[in-house]
């Protein structure tokens, strides 16, 4: 039974579970992705957790044959923080939505962020709440007719990547439902990130929310409407017969249209995902008329919160020696009764 | 620096009356030192081998401006030669630094007790302040009714330091060590252990190691010097039982169980909290022992503590988290899926005063229903209490085993007084400490989340890394042994029934219950929590008049124990003690229909023995009231 | 649309058997409109007279995916000429529109009853979903047991729809108006509400209007001309109180008691909530009510929701939240704040299954200890409990009342299925709802923020933003009257009672208790929220055998109804039955020294009547059990 | 009893409770300089409400004579936003400390800014628990040795103003206990801003952080460490001997050194606090060498939350009418049972 990992394929992390969301949904995407990434990690089944909050995405971990656990609305974060806390050599994801995450769950999520606790955060944004059936979210834009708003709300809504730079983040990425291939790379990368590794998944909620995407995905205005970010590399998006890039002038962004034929384009926005004020600027951008961004646009090194703690225990270990129970019972001052 | 009890005792040529206990309690500004004082007291006494209870109540301003009446920080202790349950009533002796601490503490000195006041502080800025129009040390009745010792002790002590460069302000800072001289001659306690504790806490600063030293010094030698003083007393070591001891406070104690059975399970141990008093203190001695292991985990808020405590559960560690009672309230939901995941947390709740923020610093027992029914659904945890600040390292063991093998929440109450009270403690063996062992989940091919224990009904726990036990679990109802979620009526109704029935079981492992008395008769007095020494001393006082009286102390709340029920109906009747308008008392009533009485005060305060007593007698009282049962004392409260 | 009950009814040729009652289930996957269908069969027996109650049931996930199990969604009508107090324990007939609705709920289907089914949808892959081996339609027994109306209905929606351009999908949609059609004609119900309702529906896509009011007349059609189909039946109108009618549903009741009580009131409400199944619609409602100047706030926690009604309530509004049992966990360290700064708020908690997430789109009453215990240090609230859904108005009106008049929170307990479920409601005259008087402080020389009126306890009203009376409160302990901060023992004893007391005097305001039956007997059944109806019918039942047992039904819980100790004093047994483990039984045995028995069954369902008249009849008979108490049914529960 | 606006001095604001807090304590400070402002602002004392949560800090309210409310931990901002959806004409200070409003409360914070609720919420940042005595804080530094941390604390702090900047804030400002007059002028400001006004003060708190932001306002170390920000105006700080100023070429800021002549520096940053990439880049700067910006970094105009709701309320009440109960009641479909 012990699973080896060599071997071990999409199958194996599948569990007996039926599938339980809308049919198309964008969250079976995600769960495809993930599927297929898992068995490139080389992690063994059993060091793989999936811990979630409560909501439609949610659900994700009762479809994973790793370990799983769907704990409460908003709280994930803190649940994973004491696994890792405890077993340091999990490998674990906190599944959350725009409700659960930052709705409920945002305190618990900033805290996480600043700790740098190594977690596979996967934030589904479809900017709506599924489960409780169709309620603005956090994310929502202004003026979005739903159950509770039928004037439309009035809430200003957060940008959650914008958020975790608030929250001094260490790695930011951006994906989409629809692009496979890109989602299964930023979740190698959130793997690989010794730290809190945030991932925003933009996810279509056909049922509440449909459409919510649409541009970004929709094939003929896919390219216009996102720009697909890589460290050291120009900004550039639009299609091959109208290529574009971003152009940095100082604090200034400017949409420069590049040559179809050669695709170059003068002095473009050499990206520097390491850099906060190259993610600041970036996704300060309104869209429209600004792509929106998508992969990695954030990534640094800081320490991670469960090896400093161990780090600590060492080194008070050595200081101290390990602790002698009996000499701890006894404390400074005693006395005997005979 | 284990001592024998015979020590060598501070040899004086005053003649000293024998005493089997004395209260003394220390009173002045937050700022004058009153908790070290009184600590440091009770260290003398422990280490002359009295028995001791303890009671520091402090302000929950930090530093109060000086000399008001609510910036009185107070210590109090009762020593003696026979065993002592409580940190006292009334007072033999109070301290009192300045008019504020004369005015709030003065009520509760007996009379013809000792008054030790610092004159220099009876100013007129002090005297307003505490709202005296006069001074009261100029009032001849004061010194009619107490045995009015009043010294400069200000005057004094900077007088004692003189030479060593001190600023006015280090100097002044040294009084209380001149009070606590004073204080030491008096009931001939030994002032080694504090000059040894001086000599370490000012191992990097001499000159106030020595300041205070000459304080302490000087306060003794006035006393024994100066002969306005009246009789001087000794109190001869308690027959304690043989043993290494120390002293200890309940907070202390209870984060060495914890530690002690993460050593016994040999599991990692995480701690999660936020601060909040009057639990913060056990963050603090667990933060300390990085090098057991122990990992602390300074959460966001109370949820998040509890969310880690699950998270530690859930890979196999023992999850604990500590607060108090609005921490507790916020923790509700989080507890409801350890309960229906059946995973081993402990909470531990040291009770104060509510409702909401209420009254921060002080001892209360009004958490005990929110421990019980504070969740959605039907959602059964186990409910510890210890009885005494000692008894909270045996309870912090039982709550992590009992948590362990029964795969379940643990809620373990204590309170302000528990917590921050002190008491001698027998040092445990390591040996005697009983095993824990988990309910683990042992063959793969036959591992189910939810199949579980025939005997206790625990579940199998298989932490997340195990190979071959991948699972998932959560918070929606659960099929009984797949664990897959289960919608259906019958298994809902079933799991309810499972979840309540594996705590109960856990009574089967309740060692019998203790009667102190005989286990029929005419009243029973039932108690739980830092009640113990306040109804043992009552109960005792009334069987010495020959009174059919006995007590029992609630140890385990849920489950009750199993004997409880059969003791309760060899009584005529049932008096239930509670610093709360009678919860315990609530759920006897409900399990077993015994028209049981509450005797309920919620002052913030330990109840007294003497109040106890008196309700004793009036139950005894032929046509005492009977009926009305769990209101028995409300009537008269809304007199508004 | 006001239309006199004695409607022209659909007039068909076939022989009708008069029936007072029927019971109607329709089932299939969650996508086949099932609470659609339902809802509109309800519309059309209200609108035919009938009395009713209605018992939606649908699964946690949004779109299960189609054929499953678990994704079958229920929607259930009692109705009939005599009053209807449940939605039926066992049905008259079924519609089980594919397999799986089939395999989940025949078992509630009555010998003999009917039986409709969609036979297009019983091809193998549905039925091996639904985990049968072979076509269930094809065993004869089927057709023994039940009498079988075995239709093709997409085959037949298809035909009808026909030529009016609709995708596959499309018409595949109608098929749920085809079997309304049959259950319309089979029942004699008039279809007009719904060509109504479909006319106002599809005001813009004229083609699904037609579409689906040709599927409906398509299945009366094939009802009426086909002989296959045996008796049909029909109901009279019901004898209900002269009046103006609607169907209302729990939560739509709420919504609009709230509204009367802020229009009677003349203040601002607030009405902040985060989205929780089974609360959401309520929140839903309010959000509709912009133009009453209802403000609604969609917070981003239900702390924050709580929060935002205290806030409301100490700038003078009516401050309210909905939520569920784990909205309410998280929501309990707030209501305590609301306690101590004895604030004006209304905490709505529409219960469904615990603990944890458990079963959140079911009904249970598991949450009432929760409102009565669940906040750290002594913190009473009023807690009261509507026991059908058109009472949800009238209990949500009084919540506000006492809240308002009391200066208390007042926790308004429905759940699931009150919320959902729905029945005939006579639309109140404004004139007739209860004035609504705050304590306003109307004295700026005399005002004190903790002066209260001496009748009620209640302390005067002063809300930020008037003159003259600026004041500051807050989660500390207060002194009585002033309002300032205190930490005096005696104080904080003295205003503990005094919270105490201030709810239980809100019990001089509660109208003398209806007794369904005799006031003195052998068996009182006391009942609390939505087991109303269960209760009901089982009383009657054995009443009407000869058996001298009464009910009683409590919407006052806390305080109780100052006459419910008397009245129980006057029967020879207590039968308590509730959809938790015992915790009204509880409180009564606590309070009242009273043997009661619960009956108890935790499925996530309404109790059925038949289950509570076997309980009755049990404790009826000689020996009956006793003693055992609050744990009555639960030994049997453990299993495992 | 009314109050009349026109002659209110500071001592109308002082209410008859003694001062709770240590001798020394930052916090007297604030007290004063809020007792100072208010008779300036022209709003009578029963429209102005203190509210706040648990902390030394907390017990603000109860020194105003103006209506308060020390409410509990965290939860300050939800109370206020309900008190002023319930009565808009009130001004409303939200006052906090750095565990109250960063630690338990952070997500009501994040919310409330979002929103843009006009309050004005001050958050006493003194870098630790001061009422539970000691323990270290969200914005305390990595490696603090506390009571609960005796080992020193490994987590990484958050910046207020950067967790503001993330929750799309529309007015943040700093400034510090012992600047009374720069304090007066912010909260002043505070006050004016129609939406909600952050802002973050440094607090000493003398018993369990003593000296945090001692080189700030230590009078030798202050100007080489304190950067007044104004908006329109060059970023200058430094001693009248040394004065320096910051220059921003493009993303990058350089400390430059100015004529101490003359006063005059070579090209500086003119601060435009109406531009997030402005305070984004300067509050990235790391203290040391960069000096610690106080004044207001931002200030931009966004639709209110509760004016947003009021204008939806009227135009709503436009649209249908005002509500009718008595038809509400009624609803859609009627029958009459004679
Ligand atoms: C304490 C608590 N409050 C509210 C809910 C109800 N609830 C469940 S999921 C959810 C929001 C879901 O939205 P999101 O996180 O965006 O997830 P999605 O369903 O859209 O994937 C809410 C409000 C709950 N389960 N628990
Ligand atoms: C629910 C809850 N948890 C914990 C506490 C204990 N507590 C009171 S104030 C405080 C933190 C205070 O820190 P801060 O907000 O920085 O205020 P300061 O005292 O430093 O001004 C804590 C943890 C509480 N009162 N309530
Ligand atoms: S409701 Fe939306 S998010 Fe939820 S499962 Fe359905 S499509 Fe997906
Ligand atoms: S503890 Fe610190 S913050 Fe609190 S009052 Fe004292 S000095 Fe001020
Ligand atoms: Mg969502
Ligand atoms: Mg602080």
């Amino acid at each position: 039974m012990t699973s080896t990992t060599a071997r071990l394929t999409r199958k194996d992390f599948a569990s007996d579970q039926d599938v339980r969301w809308c049919p198309g949904c964008g969250d079976y995407a995600i769960l495809r992705a993930v599927q297929n990434t898992l068995p490139e990690l080389g992690v063994p089944r059993e060091k793989i957790v999936f811990i979630s909050g409560i909501g439609c995405s949610s659900r994700f971990p009762y479809y994973m044959n790793t370990y799983g656990f769907h704990t409460i609305h908003g709280r994930a974060p803190t649940i994973a923080t004491g696994l890792k806390l405890t077993d340091p050599e999990l490998v674990v994801f906190v599944i959350t939505g725009d409700g659960d995450g930052l709705s409920i769950g945002g305190n618990h999520l900033l805290h996480v962020l600043r700790r740098n606790v190594n977690l596979n955060i996967l934030l589904f944004n479809n900017r709506i709440y599924g489960l409780t059936k169709g309620q603005y979210s956090p994310t929502s834009e202004q003026g979005k007719v739903t159950k509770s708003t039928p004037y439309g709300s009035i809430d200003r809504p957060l940008d959650p990547i914008r958020v975790a730079l608030g929250a001094n983040a260490t790695w930011i990425a951006r994906t989409i439902d629809r692009f496979v291939p890109h989602m299964q790379q930023m979740l190698r990368r959130a793997v690989a990130h010794p730290g809190t590794a945030f991932l925003e998944i933009y996810q279509n909620c056909n049922i509440f929310n449909d459409g919510a995407f649409a541009e970004l995905t929709d094939k003929r205005t896919r390219s216009d409407n996102v720009l697909e970010v890589e460290h050291g590399k120009p900004l550039r998006f639009g299609s091959p017969e109208a290529p574009k890039a971003l152009r940095l002038s100082c604090l200034d962004v400017e949409i420069a249209t590049c040559d179809p034929e050669t695709g170059a384009c003068a002095d473009p926005w050499i990206y520097d995902a390491t850099d906060p004020r190259h993610a600041s600027l970036l996704t300060a951008l309104e869209h429209p008329p600004y792509p929106v961004p998508i992969g990695v646009l954030l990534e640094r090194q800081a320490p991670e919160f469960v090896a400093s703690h161990l780090a600590q225990e060492r080194e008070v270990i050595e200081r101290l020696g390990p602790g002698d129970l009996a000499a701890m019972l006894r404390g400074h001052d005693t006395w005997r009764v005979e | 620096m284990s001592t024998p009890a015979s020590h060598e005792a501070h040899v004086h040529a005053h003649a000293r009356e024998p005493l089997t206990v004395a209260t003394v309690r220390f009173a002045g500004d937050s700022g004058d030192g009153m908790q070290l004082t009184g600590s440091q007291f009770a260290h003398e006494v422990a280490w002359a081998g009295n028995d001791l209870a303890t009671l520091p109540n402090y302000p929950a301003e930090i530093r109060a401006p000086a000399g008001t009446l609510y910036g009185v920080s107070s210590y109090q202790i009762q020593f003696g030669s026979i065993p002592v349950f409580t940190p006292g009533d009334q007072l033999d002796a109070l301290v009192a630094m300045n008019p504020a601490a004369l005015k709030v503490h003065l009520p509760d000195l007996k009379p013809g007790g000792i008054l030790i006041v610092n004159r220099d502080a009876f100013v007129p800025r002090n005297l307003q302040k505490a709202g005296y129009e006069s001074n009261p040390l100029d009032d001849p009745t004061l010194r009619e009714r107490y045995r009015l010792i009043d010294i400069e002790i200000s005057t004094l002590t900077h007088r004692a330091v003189e030479g060593l460069g001190l600023s006015h302000k280090e100097a002044e800072r040294c009084k209380n060590f001149f009070a606590l001289g004073v204080v030491s001659w008096l009931f001939n306690r030994p002032v080694e252990p504090v000059l040894a504790w001086l000599g370490k806490k000012f191992a990097n600063r001499p000159e106030l190691r020595e300041a205070n030293a000459r304080a302490l010094k000087a306060g003794l030698a006035f006393a024994d010097t100066l002969e306005l003083i009246g009789p001087a007393y000794d109190v001869a070591p308690a027959h304690l039982p043989p043993g290494l001891y120390r002293r200890i406070s309940g907070n202390q104690a209870l984060a060495l169980g914890l530690l002690a059975a993460a050593h016994r399970s040999g599991l990692v141990m995480l701690y999660g909290s936020y601060p909040i008093t009057p639990a913060s203190d056990v963050l603090h001695e667990m933060a300390r022992l990085r090098n057991f292991r122990v990992r602390t985990f300074q959460a966001e808020d109370e949820i998040a503590a509890v969310g880690a405590a699950i998270g530690a559960a859930f890979g196999g560690g023992i999850g604990v988290c500590g607060t108090s009672g609005p921490g507790l309230a916020l923790k509700s939901e989080a507890i409801g899926l350890a309960v229906m995941t059946e995973l081993p947390i402990v909470v531990v709740d040291v009770q104060r005063g509510g409702p909401s923020t209420g009254l921060p610093t002080r001892t209360e027992q009004a958490d005990l229903l929110q421990a019980m029914y504070g969740r959605n659904g039907e959602c059964p945890v186990v409910v510890l209490a210890p009885a005494t600040p000692g008894d909270c390292f045996h309870m912090a063991f039982e709550a992590v085993r009992i948590a362990l093998e029964h795969m379940t929440p643990v809620l373990l109450l204590t309170d302000g007084y528990l917590g921050n009270g002190s008491e001698p403690w027998r040092i445990p063996e390591l040996d005697s400490l009983p095993e824990i062992r988990p309910p683990w989940a042992e063959d793969p091919e036959t591992f189910a989340p939810y199949a579980r224990d025939p005997e206790t009904l625990a579940r199998r726990w298989a932490p997340a890394g195990r190979p071959g036990f991948e699972h998932r679990i959560g918070g929606l109802e659960k099929q009984d042994g797949t664990g897959n979620v289960s919608y259906d009526p019958d298994n809902h109704d079933h799991m309810v029934r499972v979840r309540e029935e594996k705590v109960r079981r856990v009574a089967r492992e309740i060692p019998p219950l203790e009667v102190q008395g005989a286990d029929e008769g005419e009243v029973l007095v039932v108690g739980w929590g830092s009640t113990y020494g306040a109804i043992h001393v009552a109960v005792s006082r009334a069987q010495a008049r020959g009174h059919a009286v006995s007590a029992v102390h609630l140890r385990h709340l849920n489950p009750f124990p199993p004997d409880l029920g059969p003791l309760l109906g060899r009584f005529r009747r049932v008096l239930v003690p509670e610093i709360n308008r009678g919860q315990l008392l609530r759920m006897l009533r409900a399990e077993f229909l015994v028209d049981a009485v509450g005797f309920n005060r919620v002052r913030g305060l330990p109840l007294h023995a003497a109040e106890i007593e008196q309700a004793i007698e009036q139950l005894l009282e032929p046509g005492a009231r009977t009926g009305a049962g769990s209101r028995a004392d409300s009537g008269q409260g809304a007199d508004a």
